[in-house]
């Protein structure tokens, strides 16, 4: 997406940071339950949700618990009794929170929590890096990542609306970067509540499964084991569950469109390629990396190179079509992740590259750039790096793979 | 695009000072990304944080390494920090200090300085030695890429916790009013 | 709660067990009627709550008494006697 | 009585007020011969009813079918399973959601073990107490992990036999005394905390009806004995036995407590019998030589003589206040 060369201000711009913008994004949103607690980078984010229902901008009840674990555990409940939820958290406490969080796809609680992306210990570091985000990445939440501070605040209302919908229903992380997306401040026009209210429609989040003694029902009774039909019962919810996450690419792709019509902010839902059509190279990159990555692309547009880039918007489910597709014409891809892949020793995302283009009849060698590891720095010059890099490769050379991009830096 | 890296101590405000500006240029117009040093913020510890702006979507979310304006909103903390690291040439320099630029060691490329004596007004205004909305009035005196205007709106819209409004509006047009700049010889033309 | 939830999503459950527990007894009881004073101290503590009430005596549904005694030992009329199950 | 003449006593007049409610699990639920947590759920969730939402973590409550078993139901009252480790959380999300809707009559509850919640439960046990989250929580306790094999918990008491503090050359049992819920839950100044007994059925329902009007205030905390037949080694006719010798003994003590009226004891703690009496009834104790019996009969009177000095220093405080001449410092 672009923006106009220069922007009038309204009523409804602000030019606060990413966790400010998720606030926006969550308040716009109505949920009935937030659960809050603090954790690197995403503190200020609960900080200002609090501060929005102590001055009445949002009608949520605050759980300020003692844990994420009972973050998540509280908006499980809170769910099951018919309430729309948020939350948001990072690194440790998604760790700490793992138990209720892997239950959640399985219940089918169409939440939004916020993953404010953070490298994980050990080593103790509390910077950005997506290793939190990417190790969680085979639970079943959906995971949407954003690139800029307006993205973050749109795009919680888009999970909203992709969670809730009858052939979805599962939990959406929204992830924005620790740091760089946290703390970073930019314009955000926020959305009027008319038009978030219209956009999300009528809320209905347990009319599969409740706590209600108006219904009574047992939420998730025990399956039996071997030789009775527990196992075959098992495998129909998780196939069901897989379901689910198919069902969400077409689904993710129609609330961006709806959201576009809306508001006039048209995000690539899956995918964006930038300046794909005649590239011979293509960089992939996740997150906020991206923009930096854009003006190398640029700088070496201008030396003649010819560079295309592809970001991913939508993590899970993966978009392997689209991205075989996107991808289909160059000679070489460099991704460049902000994690580690340990058993593959790559990068996660480029994994998944990889396999999506298993599919393409033409065999392309690829690359694995890891940077802005424990908040590092990812520039320009280290995209025009890995934009040398990938070119060589191109050209025929071997390249060990990954090369840490941030690995010299002072 | 122009880039300012601002330098202060923890508690001063640099983060909340690079926000306000950011708030007045948007306010104005401009494309803009502010990005605090990511350090543990304790109070009196070395504090940076980095602005952009331009005309056109600033796509870029990293930090800066080669500033064209330099807001030094703490009289000492550049004994500790080099707060010339990087900066490009033909530079300005917006420093809180009680000295005079003949009296500073400068380095050669800088084009421009900005000196206010930051501390002495905000003990006027605030009796404690918070600096950074005054600093602001500096920038936009010292490079007259944002106006006092803009900038005053900016702080309307902001939520001081230790400080009133009126006092910091007071601030941003003293600093704007005394600071007092020298172009440097070499640059001068 | 507009619509029915297809059975591949959440587990869930609104149709009570019919599993009877009756058979898992090796000893059952036996209400003499004429000590019974319908005092409820076998209903009072019966785990399954199986004691049921007659005219002028408390009886066991069998179909679920797994035959723990309790009802035996507590009451205070020694009004119930646990007897071996027959092996038909 | 609807028919027939029913002899007066304190059986008789709990079957007159709840003989008629309904037993709100089904018929068939397998717990254990003689299971004296079968009793308490039955019995409580008959005085309970129909308007609420019931929690039973993992352990025996689920296990015996509450939650149901491939595809059917053992409850008729909506349940689930939470987490062992997060029921307190989930019932407060739960009961939050309700409130904002305005439906407020609600009962939120849970039948828990005492390994969800003394254990790995407790962080969210202490952080629904301590934000006041108006549940009922029922903590029915039979010691440790009956339902996966008998293993210790934080309840189980000193010197127990259990499989994971097993009877050997050089261990006999837990070396350790229990943690003490009830108490720590008297420490969060929950709206109401009370310790009960099967054995003493009127006052368990009695502390039921009080349990369940607090939980519209705030956190309301029950704690019910449960002997385990299975796991303690006891004879399944003999679980009440259980249950009365575990109160004559002190080795559980009946009480109760809300922030306004302080601690007081439900039933004395005076005149009784040795704790030696109670432990030789039970199998897991089997093995217990003097000097254990010795550290618990010890633990016990200790327990005792604390609470009896919470609930006394309460009963005079006021007056005691009131009487005092004023003082200044000096």
């Amino acid at each position: 997406m672009s923006a106009p060369a220069t922007l009038k201000a309204t009523s409804r711009t602000m030019v606060i940071d990413g966790n400010e913008a998720a606030a926006w994004g969550a308040a716009l949103s109505r949920p009935d339950v937030v659960a809050v607690y603090p954790i690197t980078p995403q503190s200020s984010l609960v900080e200002y949700l609090a501060k929005f229902i102590a001055e009445g901008k949002m009608d949520a009840e605050l759980m300020d618990v003692e844990g994420e674990h009972s973050v998540l555990s509280v908006l499980h409940g809170a769910c099951l009794a018919g309430g729309r939820t948020y939350s948001a958290t990072s690194a440790q406490g998604l760790a700490y929170m793992f138990e209720p969080y892997f239950r959640t796809p399985g219940l089918r609680l169409p939440m939004v929590v916020s993953l404010v992306t953070r490298d994980s210990v050990t080593p103790c570091c509390v910077w950005g890096g997506q290793q939190d985000a990417m190790t969680v990445k085979e639970v079943g939440w959906i995971q949407m990542y954003c690139e800029t501070q307006q993205e973050i605040c749109d795009s919680i209302p888009i999970a909203y609306k992709v969670a809730e919908h009858a052939d979805v229903m599962l939990p959406v992380n929204v992830c924005h970067d620790g740091n760089y997306l946290s703390y970073g401040v930019a314009r955000v026009d926020l959305p009027e509540q008319e038009v978030v209210d219209a956009f999300l429609g009528e809320k209905n989040v347990n009319w599969h499964a409740c706590l209600d003694p108006e219904r009574p029902m047992a939420v998730d009774p025990l399956t039996g084991g071997a030789g009775g039909i527990g196992p075959s019962t098992f495998v129909r919810y998780r196939k069901g569950q897989c379901a689910g996450m198919a069902a969400a690419l077409d689904v993710i792709v129609a609330a961006h469109e709806d959201w576009g019509r809306r508001t006039g902010r048209y995000w690539s839902p899956l995918i964006e390629d930038y300046r794909m059509e005649d590239a011979e190279v293509a960089l992939v990159t996740i997150g906020s990396m991206t923009g930096a990555a854009k003006d190398a692309v640029d700088d070496a547009r201008l030396d003649g190179r010819k560079v295309g880039l592809v970001k991913i918007k939508t993590f899970r489910p993966f978009p392997a079509k689209v991205i075989a597709k996107a991808l289909s014409k160059v000679k070489a891809v460099g991704v460049v992740d902000r994690a580690v892949n340990f058993g593959w020793n790559c990068g996660p995302v480029f994994q998944e590259v990889l396999a999506a283009l298993y599919a393409n009849p033409t065999r392309v060698p690829l690359i694995s750039f890891i940077g802005g590891l424990a908040g590092a720095d990812i520039t320009p010059e280290h995209f025009g790096r890995a934009i040398a890099d990938t070119v060589r490769v191109a050209a025929g050379e071997t390249m060990s793979s990954p090369i840490w991009l941030n690995e010299f830096d002072q | 695009m122009h880039e300012v890296r601002i330098h202060g101590r923890g508690g001063q405000g640099a983060v909340m000072a690079s926000g306000i500006l950011a708030a007045a240029l948007v306010g104005e117009g401009r494309h803009v990304m502010a990005i605090p040093a990511f350090g543990f913020e304790r109070r009196g510890a070395p504090v940076v944080a980095f602005l952009r702006f331009d005309d056109r979507e600033i796509r870029r979310v990293t930090n800066i390494y080669a500033p064209d304006t330099v807001i030094v909103i703490d009289p000492t903390v550049a004994r500790s920090v080099d707060v010339f690291a990087g900066m490009k040439p033909g530079g300005t320099l917006v420093q809180s200090t009680k000295k005079a630029a003949a009296d500073m060691v400068l380095p050669s490329h800088l084009a421009r300085v900005a000196l206010c004596d930051a501390v002495g007004i905000a003990m006027a205004i605030f009796k404690r030695p918070i600096t950074n909305t005054i600093m602001l009035g500096a920038f936009a005196r010292a490079t007259g890429l944002v106006g006092i205007d803009s900038l005053v709106a900016a702080l309307e819209a902001t939520d001081f916790r230790d400080a009133g409004l009126k006092q910091n509006i007071e601030a941003v047009r003293r600093g704007f009013d005394e600071t007092i700049i020298t172009q440097l010889a070499a640059h001068a033309a | 709660m507009t619509r029915n939830a297809p059975d591949n999503l959440c587990p869930i459950a609104v149709n009570l067990s019919e599993m009877l527990t009756g058979d898992w007894r090796a000893m059952r009881p036996v209400v003499d009627r004429d000590r019974c004073v319908k005092c409820a101290t076998c209903w009072l503590y019966c785990p399954v709550q199986c004691i049921t009430e007659k005219p002028t005596w408390f009886d066991v549904n069998l179909a679920t008494c797994k035959g723990c005694g309790i009802c035996a030992t507590e009451c205070p009329h020694r009004a119930i006697t646990m007897v071996e199950e027959t092996e038909d | 009585c609807p028919s027939g003449a029913l002899e007066w006593g304190g059986a008789g007049s709990i079957y007159n007020r709840f003989g008629e409610m309904e037993d709100m699990f089904v018929p068939g639920l397998a717990g254990c011969q003689g299971c004296n947590s079968e009793l308490i759920m039955r019995h409580v969730m008959r005085r309970v009813g129909r308007n609420s939402v019931l929690a039973t973590p993992p352990g025996c409550i689920p296990g015996m079918g509450s939650v149901g078993y491939n595809g059917k139901t053992g409850t008729k009252v909506p349940v689930f399973h939470p987490l062992l480790t997060n029921t307190a959380s989930m019932l407060a999300g739960i009961r939050r959601y309700y409130d904002k809707v305005g439906r407020k009559d609600i009962v939120v509850m849970a039948l828990a073990g005492d390994g969800g919640t003394v254990d790995c439960g407790f962080h969210a046990v202490s952080g629904a107490a301590e934000r006041g989250e108006k549940i009922l929580y029922v903590c029915v306790d039979n010691e440790g992990y009956m339902n996966t094999g008998m293993q210790r918990s934080g309840a189980t008491p000193y010197g127990s036999w259990t499989s994971t503090t097993p009877v050997g050359d050089k261990l006999k049992g837990k070396t350790q005394d229990a943690k003490n819920m009830p108490m720590i839950m008297v420490a969060h100044r929950a709206a109401y905390v009370a310790t009960a007994s099967t054995a003493y059925m009127e006052e368990l329902y009695d502390k039921l009806d009080r349990a369940i009007e607090a939980s519209f205030k705030g956190f309301s905390y029950l704690h019910i004995y449960s002997p385990c037949p299975t796991g303690w080694r006891v004879a399944s006719n003999k679980v009440i036995e259980a249950c009365r010798m575990s109160v004559e003994s002190n080795f559980v003590t009946l009480w109760e407590y809300t922030p306004e009226a302080g601690l007081r004891f439900t039933r004395s703690p005076d005149r009784p019998i040795p704790v030696v009496d109670y432990a030789r009834t039970i199998g897991k104790y089997r093995h217990l030589d003097a000097d254990q019996l010795a550290h618990i009969q010890a633990k016990v009177d200790e327990q005792v003589a604390l609470l009896k000095r919470l609930a006394g220093e309460v009963a005079t405080a006021p007056a005691a206040l009131a009487a005092a001449p004023a003082r200044t410092s000096t």
